[in-house]
């Protein structure tokens, strides 16, 4: 039973890395990094979910037959992937204009600066 | 005529603002003026809509446009389905009493705020972007306020924290805004993110996402409760109750103040989240026998996380010199004050001795009642300062209140739209803060005495914080650098005055208010059978 | 230890307990129970059967993602339209 | 990499890989409802073909050869046929919104070629879906790209400020 829910825990670590990079990192890309790790995580659950043991793709055309996965966890990581590059273009852009007026990306230092 | 766009409604309420927001770069490129003009209609065609909508689910049977589309108070839409449907599989639009009352602050704050712009933004540049994020940031809010599926509330959640953060970064040579937009979207990116992950872990339970259809099969298992904590967690990051506030006020003080309002809209919109997933999904599994500790003991919870966001919205707001960085603190303060409602209403459960039925005490309903007023009036009240802030900001170019002053002279009618805002944010009577606040006393007061003495204390010093300010401002000797300050131009008075006027009349007719929207909107969010039967 | 690392670290831990626990509870890898039969999907399966007599397509996802959950398309497409609106408005010229 | 784009090699090499980058991603969008694929994947295989495109040349010459501006109308297109498609279905008797109205039968060349074997099927099949996977395409191709022409040109000024 335990040793099926590997994919589930690798689900649970790649978040966990995620957040401990949000929470300890002091450069901001590596925040963005653990954010599109966090991400991949949660949709790497979602993409766990839809797979049947011994299935296909959804796919009617030249499909072998047999089991298909199942296709609405596909679809929504679809939407999520999509949904992630577009917060991560914005993230950058807005680090690439603090870089512009602090000259740094390390959060103590654009704190210092604040003071 | 009325009829047909009735029965699409719930889809145009959202479908019309995207369009307009498609057209918005294209209708750009044609002329700045008649930009303005197109956005303001879609803006009040939206605005139109969606208070059809509403009423025809508010009110009484007999008054009803479209008496055929409104079974059992709701009226549900289901995308793409035809004559055939089939809710479970498809998207579904599932609007209830909840919903209308909350789309109603959905149709009023874009209203002012593309009103106010016009002569807010004036002199910048790329408004034509500007005007295209704020009417998806619209529609963002009202498709968070509809829908009846958990995933699409997730990705309308994400569309309205991309277009707020690139709103909040709009000055963009202003270093602090855009570390106020950076702080913004990694807060609101990982809220979205566990909300997504809890909604998978109830997929994956059910093999659903139409939030009917998971109320209904949900067991009160242990991942069930797991999701449910991410979930409310998750929502209240994005709703700015305490100790995960910090990300507020930065963001409401460095935004400009007419995208400040549509923003309030949006938190509210996760505000609604909370009270979805915590009354419907989870509602007859926290309201029901067996888990009625359960229940009461969260209720407290709550109460303590609202003292906890009430105090330090209030003292924080004191000891601000920021103008709208201050009202964002008095921000946190009210939303701690719907938190207390609900809070208390929640912790007010008891089990009827003769015929065994859990439920919410009568000064439980008060309380219910009062933080679903106070949804509407702090919106209103909040946005009403926010958009006077931005006036001031307009004329002064300053937001530190040690270098304004005497700008009651040549400013009168901002002076009196800050009066009105001063007067109905700290509760005083006649004007709507204090109908609600005064709801909130009376049922906090039944529960236990201290709670509704802490709130009236607070009330007291965010009025005090607020005369300090009108003093700083307003009133004062005349400072020579503003010796030719004139009055803001019309259509910013205009989009302060929309406020001012409902501000006006919920303050004259409070019970009216009550009696027509709020508690048909209360009536709702208790009745989790009711939506659940609504697919 | 300032009281960042350390709220941050109890806030850390707490998620990974609560993450491990909900790895080790969720539905079995595979979707077979112990007898070797599949879980039902029954939304997911309605899918599978119709998506040729309803929509036409031969790909099950994309019959999701464009006709049952159109509207989350919609509002996939919008997602990215607001990036892109976004970083324009972000890197404007400030200057008119 | 250099404002001025990267050396002739290069510069060649892109040259002869862009056609075939691109035909690739259009057969992706355009056989969407066949094959795995769609408007977003397709649309990111062609959108990468033109950030090859920018890198090799650098972001001053590809924004003399085509603006942002440009780019967001193409976007703003794309999204119009996608949410007109959608209110299509309004207009149709008993429609509603999001109605895949083509395979109704009422136009029989969209319509549903009922092909309920595992085998190879037409590609004139599966109502709108088609059209809105080429909406959502031409979407995809110039919102990316127009995202990562814009990021690199300002990161070209930020460090043309730093240089001076």
């Amino acid at each position: 039973m335990m040793a099926f829910q590997i994919p589930y825990l690798a689900v649970a670590g790649l978040i966990i890395i995620g957040l401990y990079a949000v929470l300890f990192k002091r450069n901001l890309i590596k925040m963005i990094i653990g954010i599109t790790l966090i991400e991949s995580g949660v949709n790497l659950f979602l993409i766990t979910l839809s797979f049947r043991e011994g299935s296909t793709a959804p796919i009617y055309t030249s499909s072998p037959g047999g089991p298909m996965s199942l296709p609405v966890p596909q679809a929504l990581t679809l939407t999520s992937i999509v949904i992630g590059v577009a917060v991560l273009a914005l993230m950058l852009s807005l680090v690439i204009h603090i870089f512009k007026h602090y000259k740094t990306l390390d959060v103590r230092k654009i704190r210092e600066e604040d003071n | 005529m009325f009829e047909q766009i009735l029965t699409h409604a719930p889809a145009l309420a959202v479908a019309i603002p995207l369009l307009g927001a498609f057209l918005t770069p294209l209708v750009s490129k044609i002329n700045g003026k008649l930009r303005n003009v197109f956005v303001v209609i879609i803006t009040a065609l939206t605005s139109f809509i969606v208070a059809l909508l509403s009423y025809n689910i508010l009110a009484h049977e007999s008054v009803k446009f479209a008496p055929d589309l409104v079974k059992n108070g709701i009226q549900t839409y289901i995308f793409g389905a035809g004559s055939a449907g089939d809710p479970v599989v498809r998207i579904v639009f599932e609007v209830d009493g909840v919903n209308a009352f909350m789309i109603i602050l959905a149709a009023i704050l874009p209203l002012a705020a593309v009103i106010y712009s016009w002569g807010f933004m004036k002199d910048e540049t790329g408004q034509d972007k500007y005007y295209t994020l704020i009417l998806l940031l619209t529609a963002g809010m009202l498709g968070m306020m509809m829908t009846g599926d958990l995933f699409n509330f997730f990705v309308f959640l994400e569309i309205t924290s991309i277009a707020s953060a690139a709103l909040i970064a709009y000055r963009v040579n202003n270093k602090f805004s855009v570390q106020a937009a950076f702080k913004y979207i990694v807060v609101s990116t990982i809220g979205a993110l566990f909300v997504l992950f809890a909604i998978a872990i109830l997929y994956g339970q059910y093999d659903a996402l139409n939030m009917a259809v998971i109320a209904k099969s949900i067991q009160y298992g242990l991942l069930d409760k797991i999701a449910l904590i991410l979930l409310i967690v998750a929502l209240a990051m994005k709703a700015g109750i305490a100790p995960m506030h910090m990300w507020l006020p930065e963001a409401y003080g460095r935004a400009p103040s007419s995208v400040t309002v549509v923003i309030i809209g949006t938190t509210l919109g996760s505000f609604y989240g909370i009270l979805r997933v915590g009354f419907t999904i989870f509602g007859e599994q926290i309201i029901s026998e067996s888990n009625l500790e359960v229940g009461i003991a969260l209720g407290w919870v709550l109460v303590g996380l609202a003292i906890l966001t009430i105090f330090i919205g209030v003292l924080m707001a004191l000891k601000q010199n920021d103008f709208k960085k201050m009202i964002g603190f008095a921000a946190v303060a009210e939303i701690g004050y719907m938190v207390l409602a609900f809070g208390a209403a929640l912790a007010t459960m008891y089990q009827d001795s003769v015929t065994g039925i859990t439920g919410i005490s009568s000064s439980g309903l008060t309380a219910l009642k009062g933080g679903m007023f106070h949804i509407l009036n702090d919106a209103l009240d909040v946005s009403l300062l926010f958009l006077v802030a931005g006036a001031v900001y307009y004329v002064s170019k300053e937001s530190s209140l040690n270098r304004l002053g005497g700008l009651a002279r040549n400013m009168k009618y901002t002076t009196i739209f800050f009066i009105i805002g001063l007067v109905a944010v700290s509760g005083l009577p006649p004007l709507n803060g204090f109908a609600s606040k005064l709801m909130i006393y009376q049922s906090t007061y039944e529960i236990n005495p201290i709670l509704a003495i802490v709130a009236i204390l607070c009330s007291i010093l965010l009025l005090a914080t607020f005369v300090k300010v009108f003093y700083a401002a307003f009133l004062g000797p005349k400072l020579p650098k503003f010796e030719n300050v004139k009055e803001v131009p019309k259509s910013m008075l205009i989009g302060m005055l929309v406020l001012t006027c409902v501000i006006i009349f919920i303050g004259l007719f409070p019970n009216l208010v009550v009696e027509n929207i709020v508690t048909p909107a209360v009536t709702a969010l208790q009745n989790a059978s009711a939506y659940i039967g609504g697919i | 230890m300032n009281w960042r690392v350390t709220a941050g670290g109890v806030f850390l831990i707490i998620v990974a307990a609560f993450l491990i626990y909900a790895a080790l509870l969720s539905p079995t890898f595979g979707l077979k129970d112990s007898e070797g039969d599949y879980i039902e999907r029954p939304m997911d399966q309605h899918i599978i059967d119709e998506t040729q007599t309803q929509t036409g397509a031969d790909n099950g996802v994309t019959a999701v993602v464009f006709d049952y959950r159109g509207f989350d398309t919609l509002g996939e497409a919008t997602v990215l339209f607001t990036a892109v609106a976004g970083v324009i408005i972000i890197f404007r010229r400030l200057k008119k | 990499m250099s404002d001025a784009g990267m050396s002739k090699i290069v510069k060649t090499m892109t040259g002869v890989c862009f056609p075939f980058i691109l035909i690739f991603g259009l057969y992706i969008i355009v056989h969407g409802h066949l094959t795995p694929g769609g408007g977003f994947q397709g649309g990111a295989v062609v959108a990468s073909a033109c950030a090859m495109i920018l890198i090799a040349y650098g972001s001053i010459w590809t924004m003399k050869k085509i603006k942002e501006k440009h780019l967001s109308i193409f976007e703003s297109l794309g999204a119009l046929m996608f949410i007109s498609l959608a209110f299509f279905g309004i207009f149709l008797a008993d429609g509603i919104f999001f109605d895949n109205f083509l395979v109704k039968g009422a136009f029989s060349f969209f319509g549903l070629f009922a092909n309920t074997a595992t085998g190879v099927a037409d590609i004139n099949t599966a109502g709108v879906i088609p059209l809105m996977n080429i909406a959502v395409g031409l979407k995809v191709i110039a919102g990316l790209f127009a995202i990562v022409l814009v990021m690199a040109y300002a990161t070209h000024k930020i460090k043309e400020v730093d240089d001076q």
